[in-house]
């Protein structure tokens, strides 16, 4: 693989990143799949990188989920969209960053339509004004959370406590990178390498240390396709997605899955529990499977947080045999004490999947 | 004294308009940004749809370069300037050159494929363009991939780079269908062994014997055609290409994987071509061609007065069609510089 | 009693050939049911008893078919045949009148005259001498000309012969030197005790000139017995299997027998009949353009007989008839091979339960007209009966007008009965429906099937026999036309099912009617037959342009032919050729129907 | 086996790769002019039995190529062997013979 011919190409999709001042929008499903990401990404742009970030108290759903359930109209997605603004201009705001890749889709493609389409932004003016009687000014840039990150990698890089680097051998990680669909696939331009060849995730993993795996289904979609999942009728679709890039992944034995969508990592992960379940198939060394992570997770473990701290005891695949790898030293007895120290309790074994 | 015409591009329209011109008796300057005159031609192993050696063709064209032609090789044009019907033209060493007509030969150069993104040009060892494929077979030296290894299956992309709204060019470059025939059979018969597929959208045929070439294709070569544009190709673990088509004639999405993924770029117009529209303010057509000043029946007009088009300036063309095409627009210059009034039927 | 040692090769020959061909005869008769067998009886004790023994005489001794497709080819067949019986009938006259004996044993006539020296002292004596000697001369002369056939095949009329298998080339070597071998031994007798004719007495006295006569005489009675105890011995696994075999098969076919849809013993008589004479390799057209030749009835048969499945060309045949047509024997070429394609392909291979689902009804009518699947690729033949139909105002059903069900001849003669069956079932439903009394198609194909196979109980006919009748009634009333036509005979109309006269009747009364070389039983096949598997799109394409050359000989304004299939494949062979030949080329249906316009 | 209420989906997809193509290799050496099909569907658009069911002759060509097996079976028994589509073919493949020779392939590989 010619690595220059990958570079050329990201030459032509460089996006402007906001230096600081950020508007941070949650993203509905995250805060239950993998709670400690985004506080995670808090703590790094807070204490780390002393950034200014902000989450106002009222935001709301974008309603991407709806929207790409088909159960919200788009009418009703953009006058939602244009709250979040009214709450983010009257907090005297201009950098929006979504923490959800739908969301970060979903504002892309509402600009995209009031930039194309006037009079539809002044219907939406109107109909946030005769809803709430908020006004709005257009954010002057939009980055999804894991664009900071990447805009940032250096500076995480300079602080590592740690590298994606196998202590025992000396050799890099190996790592799948796995971008949400909603991230470029719709508007190539807006997103870091556009959408062939995202370089988001993988400018980190190589910065931070790690070696990038190419596979024939990385564009691949993770399954979870909103209606793909939701309808359980369509769920055998929704894990056959996972299953095929599994199956295309799995020669080159990779040591771990970094993400950027609230939905890739929790299905990446639990798919491969369901499938080692139906079929007893698992995907890592000695009946394990691979860890799957968010890029906020990597990045904290990069930089010596306590694996407990950012959440990883939620994952269905044990992070252990990773933090073993990265020489990452970690106390086993305080994995499943919640932040007040309360006992959490241990979750049952999988029949197959091994820790 | 006789009228001069000055020809800008060395190639086979270049080459066949200067041939014809002189012989008509007129002074003829050929000016080629390139050492060698020939252009495309010269990378071209054989041609469709007879197979014959493409040096034969070009030996023929430099056979009628006669003497009195005045060729200016490692030459650029930068500018042109017209006064009393006349062109003055300057090129890089700040040489200037009279003529009573222009003809603008500068053709058209291959698409460049890593537009193609989703193909991995560039970025994946194994895909090479058809250019590249005709580059091996004119070495002489064995076909084998990047790794060294005998490919056992080779696929070929049509319409890359043409009838792609995505990259910009939507119209056919009217030699890449037959060109992928012909290759697929020549690697048939450099490695017997080896299995062709096509990827095509549509198969145009159109030329004389093309059908038949590509009935041979079929049954005598085993070619096998797929209609389904690609949608991606992909690496897989041992540098072959995982390439994902919809099988549009079963109905269904299909994959497999080639040892080398062969890209059948097609034409756009030339940096020659467009450097010299916007030297001479020369109106282009929707493609991005010379705009000739009409499709039926002034084919090698522009324009301008006394500025004239050949070849693959205005569209793409085959072979055999740029050497009809030079030849029409030397008659065509006759006629201008003769004065005769053929053209005033068009006024 | 005479007896030599050297007559044991012969005798034993002799008795075991009898043996192993009765008891081949034996199984074969008795695999039959004894209902047919009793046919045997009947005929044995009947007035054609003498018909069977005039054919074989006619057939078996002198060849007549042979000698009606080429005099020296029959003269050389007959002088073997022929020559042979007298060659035994004389000598067992001459040996029982020479000992005035009724009873001797069964080799002296074959060797009288080693044991007899002195054959003068009886009536005829020396008239038997010239006699026997002139036959064995005649039997020599056949043999020079069946050395010369190996050569020179033309002379024969012949473009090719038989290639042989090792057997039989061993049988033929004894058999070809049984005669020079009978002469030489006679001669070297004749030389020392004149008991010679005219050849054998001259022939003798030369050769005492320049051999030890005395010496070489025992020896050559010797040899002489040797090659025909070695040709009887190998009779039975040869292909002279044919010489004795010939004869039962005129016997049973007398009697009734015939192949049908299984493979019998009578199948087997008529198989090991085949002498491989190899008239039949000219009468094949798929072996003129393909030159595959598996599928001649020559090598077929013999592939057959020695149970060789899969080499036997079977699908590569267009199942026209003309080699059954020209077979000097009478095989039943087309029936052997129907019933081996059926051994090989009748797996229940189809479904067709969506007919269940079919919108087709059947409507009550006199006269139903089924065009057949084919027509509707020519949809002027078609056009032209409705209008026809309509004009002679007949009460009509067009069965097959919008979707037909296949009459199912397609699958039969691929040898696969069963599919073909369940379409035959539901047509004929149809059919029954419809309450008509007579069912009219344009396809021959579709004729056939529905004529021989359906059981139908109303009237079948092809719309030539129809149409021609129609006109014989006066219900349709043709101009004359006045152009000069010809006639091509399609295979399953013609050969297949005996209509020569009504569409060249009806063609006598609307234009000029022109002979051509191969009319009728010998038409050549169009080659779009559906017999045929492998013959792809050139073949068939040669097929037809070299039948449309020959019928176009007399420059004919129009060919008309009674066939979908062969008017397509005739008007493209003649429209391709683009030669001065450029025929129009008809239906005769769509010729009718312009001369009642 | 754990049951979830549905099951892992199978690939549309037709993995050329892993598909098996011998009865296109038998079918090419014994019928080779089923090389040249177009898939133009003229055969489809006559033939007998397209009149009552959905048979498609030369998808069953394509699937043959691609090595498709599952519905070849099936399908192909639906044909009545009439030839019309021989005759229509502008390649002049003799799909009758490819039809034949496909049965008999499966009906000796069952």
């Amino acid at each position: 693989m010619e690595l220059t011919g990958k570079q050329n190409i990201w030459k032509d999709y460089q996006k402007e990143i906001a230096d600081d001042k950020y508007f941070y929008v949650r993203s509905c499903v995250r805060q239950n799949f993998f709670p400690g990401a985004e506080t995670t990404f808090l703590r790094i742009l807070k204490d780390e990188l002393h950034k200014d970030i902000y989450e106002h108290p009222c935001h709301t759903t974008c309603t991407g989920i709806g929207y790409h359930g088909d159960v919200v109209p788009f009418d009703t997605a953009m006058t939602v969209i244009a709250r979040q603004f009214a709450l983010m201009t009257e907090a005297g705001y201009e950098n929006l960053v979504p923490s959800c890749v739908t969301s970060f889709g979903l504002y892309s493609e509402v600009l995209e339509t009031w930039h194309h389409f006037p009079e539809v932004l002044a219907r939406v003016r109107e109909h946030l004004r005769k809803a709430t009687g908020r006004e709005f000014n257009i954010p002057k840039n939009v980055a999804h959370a894991s664009d900071v990150i990447f805009k940032f990698r250096n500076e995480i890089a300079q602080k590592a406590k740690y590298k994606l680097i196998n202590t025992a051998t000396g050799k890099p990680l190996k790592v799948v990178e796995h971008i949400g669909c909603h991230y470029s696939k719709m508007f190539p331009a807006k997103g870091v390498g556009g959408a062939e060849f995202p370089y988001v995730l993988i400018g980190m993993v190589e910065e931070w240390g790690g070696e990038v795996i190419d596979y024939p289904e990385r564009r691949h979609c993770c399954g979870f396709g909103f209606r793909q999942y939701l309808v359980q009728a369509n769920r055998g679709y929704s894990i056959g997605c996972s299953h095929k890039k599994f199956e295309s992944m799995e020669p080159y034995e990779p040591d771990m899955i970094i993400t950027n969508c609230p939905g890739c990592p929790m299905f990446l992960d639990k798919w491969q529990y369901a499938i080692s379940e139906m079929n007893g198939k698992t995907y890592g060394k000695n009946g394990q499977g691979i860890p799957v992570f968010t890029f906020e997770e990597v990045a904290g473990l990069v930089l010596g947080y306590d694996p407990w701290d950012i959440g990883l005891q939620v994952h269905q695949v044990s992070c252990e045999p990773i933090l073993d790898k990265m020489g990452i030293k970690y106390d086993p007895a305080t994995k499943y004490l919640g932040k007040n120290g309360k006992y959490l309790g241990v979750p049952e074994k999988p029949s197959v999947l091994k820790d | 004294m006789s009228k001069s015409v000055i020809v800008i591009g060395g190639g086979i329209a270049g080459m066949e308009a200067s041939a014809y011109l002189s012989a008509m008796g007129f002074n003829v300057t050929l000016f080629e940004k390139d050492e060698k005159l020939g252009g495309h031609l010269l990378n071209w192993e054989r041609l469709f749809p007879t197979k014959r050696l493409g040096s034969e063709v070009l030996t023929f064209l430099k056979k009628g370069m006669d003497d009195k032609i005045k060729v200016h090789t490692n030459s650029n044009i930068t500018k042109i300037n017209s006064e009393n019907g006349k062109y003055f033209v300057t090129n890089d060493n700040n040489e200037i050159f009279e003529a009573d007509a222009l003809l603008i030969t500068t053709g058209y150069d291959l698409f460049d494929a890593r537009r193609k993104e989703e193909y991995g040009y560039g970025i994946y060892d194994n895909v090479i363009t058809s250019a590249e494929l005709e580059t091996m077979f004119l070495s002489g030296k064995p076909i084998v991939n990047k790794q060294g290894k005998v490919p056992k299956r080779i696929g070929f992309v049509h319409c890359v780079g043409s009838r792609d709204r995505k990259v910009g060019n939507v119209y056919c470059s009217k030699v890449c269908c037959v060109t992928a025939v012909k290759q697929a059979t020549e690697i048939r018969e450099h490695l017997p062994e080896c299995e062709t597929y096509c990827f095509y959208m549509d198969l145009r045929m159109y030329g004389a014997k093309f059908e038949e070439l590509y009935n041979e294709a079929q049954e005598k070569y085993g070619v096998t055609f797929i209609r389904g544009r690609l949608s991606e190709a992909n690496e897989t673990i041992d540098g072959s290409l995982l390439v994902k088509v919809e099988d549009t004639l079963v109905g269904r999405p299909l994959k497999m994987t080639v040892d080398l993924l062969v890209l059948m770029v097609g034409f756009e117009p030339s940096k020659g071509t467009k450097d010299i529209a916007k030297i001479l303010n020369l109106s282009t057509n929707s493609n991005g061609f010379i705009e000739v000043a009409d499709e039926h029946t002034l084919t090698n007009v522009t324009n301008l007065k006394g500025v004239f088009v050949a070849g693959t300036t205005t569209s793409p063309r085959t072979i055999t069609n740029t050497i009809n095409d030079a030849r029409a627009a030397a008659a065509e210059i006759a006629c201008y510089l003769n004065l005769y009034t053929i053209q005033s039927r068009n006024n | 009693m005479s007896y030599d040692p050297f007559v044991l090769p012969f005798s034993i020959g002799l008795v075991i050939v009898v043996i192993l061909i009765l008891w081949k005869y034996f199984r074969w008769i008795f695999s039959h049911e004894k209902a047919e067998r009793v046919k045997i009886l009947k005929l044995i004790f009947s007035f054609k008893l003498f018909s069977v023994i005039k054919e074989i005489f006619m057939e078996v001794l002198f060849h007549r078919r042979i000698f009606k497709i080429n005099p020296v080819l029959g003269y050389m067949h007959s002088s073997f045949a022929f020559g042979w019986f007298l060659l035994i009938l004389g000598g067992t006259i001459e040996s029982k009148m020479h000992n005035h004996h009724a009873f001797n044993m069964f080799y002296e006539p074959i060797f009288f005259k080693f044991f007899s020296h002195n054959i003068d002292g009886f009536p005829f004596a020396s008239g038997f001498k010239f006699l026997m000697d002139l036959i064995l001369l005649y039997i020599l002369s056949g043999l020079m000309l069946a050395m010369a056939k190996r050569l020179y095949k033309k002379m024969f009329g012949m473009k090719k012969t038989t290639k042989l298998r090792l057997i039989d080339k061993l049988a033929l070597t004894s058999l070809w030197c049984i005669f020079p071998l009978r002469l030489l031994a006679e001669s070297f007798t004749s030389a020392q005790y004149h008991n010679g004719g005219f050849l054998t007495d001259n022939f003798g006295n030369i050769l005492a000139k320049f051999l030890p006569v005395d010496q070489l005489e025992y020896p050559a009675w010797w040899a002489y017995s040797i090659a025909l105890g070695v040709f009887f011995v190998m009779l039975p696994y040869s292909r002279y299997m044919h010489i004795p075999t010939e004869m039962v098969l005129i016997i049973l076919r007398k009697a009734g027998f015939k192949t049908e849809k299984k493979y019998t013993g009578f199948s087997r008589v008529e198989v090991q009949s085949c002498s491989r004479c190899g008239i039949c390799l000219d009468a094949c057209q798929v072996y003129a353009t393909t030159q595959r030749n598996k599928m001649l009835p020559a090598y077929f048969l013999q592939s057959v007989r020695f149970n060789k499945k899969g080499k036997q060309g079977l699908t590569d045949c267009l199942m026209c008839g003309r080699c059954q047509e020209v077979c000097p024997v009478g095989i039943g070429i087309n029936a052997i091979r129907r019933v081996k394609r059926n051994e090989l392909f009748d797996e229940k291979g189809a479904e067709f339960e969506y007919l269940e689902e079919s919108s087709i009804k059947s409507k009550k009518a006199d006269v139903i007209y089924f065009a057949g699947c084919m027509t509707h690729l020519t949809p002027t033949i078609k056009r032209s009966m409705v209008a026809l139909l309509k004009k002679a105002e007949i009460n009509f059903w067009f069965m097959d007008e919008d979707s037909s069900i296949c009459c199912g001849r397609p699958l039969q003669v691929l040898g696969k009965e069963k599919d073909a069956n369940i379409l035959a079932d539901k047509n004929r439903e149809l059919i029954a429906n419809s309450g008509a009394e007579l069912l009219v198609t344009s396809c021959p194909i579709c004729y056939k099937i529905f004529k021989e196979e359906y059981n139908l109980n109303i009237k079948v006919q092809h719309h030539t026999e129809y149409l021609n009748e129609l006109v014989n009634i006066g219900k349709l009333k043709p101009a004359n036309l006045n152009f000069s036509a010809v006639y091509h005979d399609p295979c399953d109309l013609g050969r297949g099912s005996g209509i020569y006269n009504q569409p060249r009747e009806l063609l006598g009364r609307i234009s000029r009617l022109n002979k051509s070389e191969n009319e009728k039983e010998m038409a050549l096949c169009c080659g779009s037959s559906l017999a045929n598997l492998p013959a792809g799109f050139d073949d068939k394409e040669f097929m037809a342009s070299e039948a449309a050359e020959q019928l176009c000989v007399s420059n004919p304004d129009k060919l008309i032919t009674a066939c979908p299939l062969c008017k397509k494949a005739f008007a493209q062979a003649c429209n391709e050729r683009k030669t001065s030949n450029q025929v129009d080329v008809k239906d005769i249906a769509e010729v009718l129907a312009e001369a009642v316009a | 086996m754990a049951d979830f209420g549905y099951k892992i989906q199978e690939d549309r997809q037709i993995n050329y790769d892993s598909n098996d193509r011998t009865l296109f290799y038998f079918l090419k050496r014994v019928e080779p002019s089923i090389s040249l099909c177009i898939g133009c569907g003229t055969c489809s658009a006559t033939c007998t039995a397209g009149q009552f069911t959905q048979f498609d002759l030369h998808k069953i060509m394509l699937y043959v190529r691609r090595g498709e097996k599952v519905h070849i079976a099936n399908e192909i028994k639906k044909c009545m062997l009439c030839g019309k589509c021989s005759l229509v073919c502008p390649k002049g493949i003799n799909t009758r013979n490819i039809i034949f020779q496909t049965r008999k392939f499966i009906h000796s590989n069952k």
